[in-house]
């Protein structure tokens, strides 16, 4: 029955046209929430006691940071997805993820080292959250050239599956990091339990910034998931009608 | 598939990238037998050989291989060493026959190379090289893509002969060819 | 099967003395860098020296298997009846012989001349081969994930497993200076070694099955 | 030519980010080999730079003939009615392009990254994009001298050419250090460059006719 | 030696390492005719052509090329990057009548396989997109060696009709083959 249901939904076709439907509002909510709370984080809140100006390039670095993990557990569910009912677009909706994936944590990576200058001294340091968010940089890099790599899409597919399931094992890691060991790196400053350590001032646009970015972001992945299904079902009937 | 038989593929299928290859392919070799792989460029006469070998694993069906020895294979490529002399080369294939390997050598005219470098020596000298592993095998099963690309008339000959011998000796050949050539086979054709 | 590995090795002169040459070079290249003082050239030398294993061994792997993947041989290999795992094993270990092992000498040598501390030489030899003998294994697998030129896969995934034995490889210098628990380094990296030795030369088998396919 | 030279090679991605990832790496681990403050860091860091930059360079050349040779390329480009020698040259030019370029990029970040003096590391770049290119040159006579995997030719001739080269680097950033005549070592290097960029070209033309008889 | 003569060869002659390959070989070819270089395994043809593509010095003798034009040569090697798709081998080769090379691409049924990597084809398939280089040349002079190695029935016949339309446009053509081919030329042996 849910794999009845699952085939019947999860097919490319249907999902492009549903993307088609959806794309556009997603892309203006998320423009407009992540252009407001810029404008209203970069102008309109004061100067960090401790850290000056430099504090504000939080608004860069911690959606990018959050969303690199976020968009590993999205690829590792897609993954599992298409292991245990063999949904093709789950296969299609990882690789295309990948690129998005690598794309935040090489500006988390940036943001970070950038801030990292006036507030450590430093644009590197071996600490754990930055070596393994490191990892995780190289981790998107390997898998999305194992999956060029391999001229037998379904073998790649396969492959590739498992491997994000199997490296998913750092994404605890980078998020525990900073407990585990005694890091440079700021510890969580908002957390689903206890009281935000950060001045409201600061949080509201912080938030607002991060679902500003999670919208677009999801727009990367829509378009980049559209270009997937061109090129691994081109020679179908109905892609070629809808082109 | 009697006792006798050394293949049996039963209903394999293959396709890559959503080419469909062949399915449905099922055919069995027995000892003695030959058999010609037939099909136009790119049907999949060499994926078929490469699943024959265990290299690929079919998308569908099952094959058996009976034989308990290794297969002796010989396909597109030469697997020479290109940097080394025709000697080396031989030394490399671990041919232990020492007396039938220098009839071989004087039958394929190549004794007076053995200190030629292999990426000296022509195509079909070459290809003549990489033939002497077939030619002191000790398999029952023979696998050869495309052997006769490159030969000249009296290698072409030798190697039918060869080929025509160890049928005789129980032993089984398998082959493709677009070269017409002389050997009593089965034949199995890949539809486009 | 060890002997075959040999010859061959033997007779492509540029796979087994270029890296040589390449190490050789650096070591001499690195004072001439520098225009410091004896007593500081030796901060440096030691980081040069374990680059330069590194490199060595990643220019030793460069056509480990591309070439045998190209000819054909290493489908020959694939369908003999003998463990393709442990043809890789012979593989590296005659590739370490040629190489790394002369290119441990070289450190003990190179190190003897910067320093003319023998102690402390002498125990740079078998961090040198221990480590050469890891490096050679990981690039080994690099070169295995990427057969195909497209792909730098290789690079990648073996940067990272090479970060912590530099790591390793620095603090076992500071411990040798220093005079403390030596002896547990080479533990650890004897340790790493003899996972790598039985987990490598697997892996790298199914790698390059998947690639064949 | 130019145009589909770069497609070639754009399409070959191990060739051209393998270099460039392995040019990081090497000024990744160059901090975690050594155990020092971050003064002694910089004493170091450039013969590593210096260094990483050869190195680079080498498995940037690696197979920039040796493929031609061997699928016959090479004898196409041969009976066409232009100069083999300019298309070496545009060949030379396209991966100094994609990696000499990008190394060089990388090793004023780096620099800044080490030393955090802006003015030494803006004179880094100019030294590494003229020494990546010579660099380039030479090891491309050096892989054209050993297109016969037999040889080491190749490594035997470009070490003693390569060794000025790194001698003037080093000598270059004390001067940038003193804050002397910095410029006439660039005039040496780019004087150097200008005679490489002719000369090399058309030697190393020569010596692949010579292997292709 | 008349105004219509493309490639005169007199009297030449080549060794390698003191094993002479051919001495006192003369021929000339004309525009419009073909010629054949027959001869065993390593009797030295592909050296000849690389002798006549000037790539290789011949050690007595001399050899003219009238042809103002660059000659269209493929050899035992296919001339293409493995790692490349077809298309973006296509791309390098330059090929600039575009209507034609559909038209190639559908006769050798290469269409469909577009952006497969090179190294990923059949053997018969390199041998098809090498020869589009061919197919699609501008030059007055053809150059091939074992063109039909690896060739199924349906490409070869392409091939033959191709060269022998080639030929009463009054372009020449130089092939080695030992496969048997229906093109109407001259024949020079090369003596072992
Ligand atoms: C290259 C260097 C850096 C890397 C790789 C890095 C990485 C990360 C990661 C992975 C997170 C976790 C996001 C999450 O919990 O979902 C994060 C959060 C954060 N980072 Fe960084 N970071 C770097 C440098 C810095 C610097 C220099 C600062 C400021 C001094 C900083 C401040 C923060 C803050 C405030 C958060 C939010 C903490 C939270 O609410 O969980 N980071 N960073
Ligand atoms: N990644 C891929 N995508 C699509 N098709 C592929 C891919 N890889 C291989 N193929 C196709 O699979 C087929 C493999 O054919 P194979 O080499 O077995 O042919 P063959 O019958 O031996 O031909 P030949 O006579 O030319 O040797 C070819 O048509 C090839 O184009
Ligand atoms: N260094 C060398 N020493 C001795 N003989 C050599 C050397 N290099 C090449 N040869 C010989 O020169 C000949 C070159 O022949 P060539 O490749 O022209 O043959 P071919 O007629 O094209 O043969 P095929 O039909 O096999 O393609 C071969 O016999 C080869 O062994
Ligand atoms: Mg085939
Ligand atoms: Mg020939």
């Amino acid at each position: 029955m849910i794999k009845k249901f699952i085939h019947q939904f999860a097919s490319p076709k249907t999902y492009l046209y549903q993307v088609d439907r959806f794309y556009s509002y997603i892309f203006l909510f998320s423009i407009i929430t992540y252009i407001i709370s810029i404008t209203w984080g970069l102008l309109y809140t004061p100067e960090d006691f401790v850290q000056g100006n430099s504090y504000r390039i939080i608004y860069l670095h911690v959606p990018a940071s959050f969303l690199s993990q976020s968009l590993y557990i999205a690829m590792a569910i897609s993954s599992v997805t298409y292991l245990i009912w063999r949904v093709k677009l789950a296969a299609y909706l990882v690789i295309a993820i990948a690129p998005i994936g690598a794309m935040t944590t090489f500006i988390a990576l940036i943001s970070g080292s950038i801030w990292g200058i006036p507030t450590w001294g430093t644009w590197w340091q071996w600490d754990a959250r930055i070596t393994s968010t490191l990892i995780l940089f190289i981790m998107y890099l390997g898998l999305i050239s194992l999956h060029n790599s391999f001229s037998n899409h379904e073998k790649a597919d396969k492959l590739l599956s498992w491997l994000v399931i199997v490296g998913a094992i750092n994404i605890p890691i980078i998020k525990k990091s900073v407990d585990w060991w005694s890091t440079l790196h700021q510890s969580a400053s908002i957390t689903l339990t206890d009281k935000p350590s950060i001045d409201p001032v600061m949080l509201y646009p912080l938030i607002g910034s991060i679902t500003g970015f999670f919208g677009l972001v999801i727009c990367l992945v829509l378009l980049s998931s559209k270009y997937q299904i061109f090129i691994r079902e081109k020679n179908k009937s109905w892609v070629k009608d809808y082109v | 598939m009697n006792n006798n038989s050394l293949i049996v593929a039963e209903n394999i299928g293959y396709k890559i990238n959503e080419n469909k290859l062949f399915h449905r392919m099922s055919f069995n070799i027995n000892r003695g037998e030959a058999l010609h792989i037939k099909g136009s460029n790119g049907s999949g006469k060499s994926t078929l050989i490469r699943i024959i070998l265990g290299i690929t694993q079919p998308v569908k069906g099952v094959i058996e291989n009976k034989s308990t020895k290794e297969i002796c294979y010989l396909g597109h490529k030469n697997a020479l060493k290109s940097y080394l002399t025709l000697e080396d080369n031989i030394n490399l294939m671990q041919l232990n026959n020492n007396m039938m390997l220098n009839d071989y050598l004087e039958k394929l005219e190549l004794k007076k190379y053995k200190d030629v470098t292999v990426s000296n020596l022509s195509f079909g000298q070459q290809k003549k090289l990489a033939l002497l592993r077939v030619f002191l095998n000790n398999s029952d099963l023979i696998i050869l893509d495309e052997p006769f690309v490159g030969l000249d008339d009296n290698a072409h000959l030798e190697l039918t002969t060869f080929l025509n011998n160890e049928l005789e000796k129980n032993k089984s050949v398998i082959f493709t060819s677009h070269i017409p050539c002389n050997i009593n086979s089965k034949i199995i054709e890949i539809p486009q | 099967m060890f002997r075959l590995e040999l010859l061959k090795l033997r007779k492509k002169t540029r796979s087994w003395l270029g890296p040589i040459l390449v190490f050789w070079l650096i070591m001499l290249a690195y004072p001439l860098t520098v225009e410091f003082l004896q007593d500081k050239l030796e901060i440096g030398f030691f980081s040069v020296l374990w680059i330069a294993i590194l490199i060595s061994m990643m220019l030793a792997t460069e056509d480990i298997f591309t070439e045998d993947f190209n000819d054909g041989s290493l489908e020959q290999t694939l369908i003999k009846n003998l463990s393709f795992s442990i043809s890789i094993v012979t593989k590296i270990f005659t590739y370490w012989l040629l190489i790394g092992l002369p290119i441990s000498i070289l450190s003990f040598i190179f190190s003897l001349g910067t320093t003319e501390d023998f102690l402390l030489s002498i125990s740079i030899f078998p961090l040198a081969i221990i480590s050469s003998y890891i490096f050679l294994n990981l690039f080994v697998l690099g070169n295995a994930l990427s057969l195909n030129k497209g792909s730098v896969l290789g690079a990648l995934v073996t940067m990272p497993l090479a970060l912590p034995v530099l790591i390793v490889l620095g603090k076992g210098l500071i411990a040798i200076q220093l005079n403390i628990n030596f002896l547990s380094f080479i533990f650890l990296l004897l340790g790493s070694l003899s996972i790598i030795i039985v987990v490598i030369p697997v892996v790298v088998s199914y790698v390059i099955k998947a690639h064949l396919e």
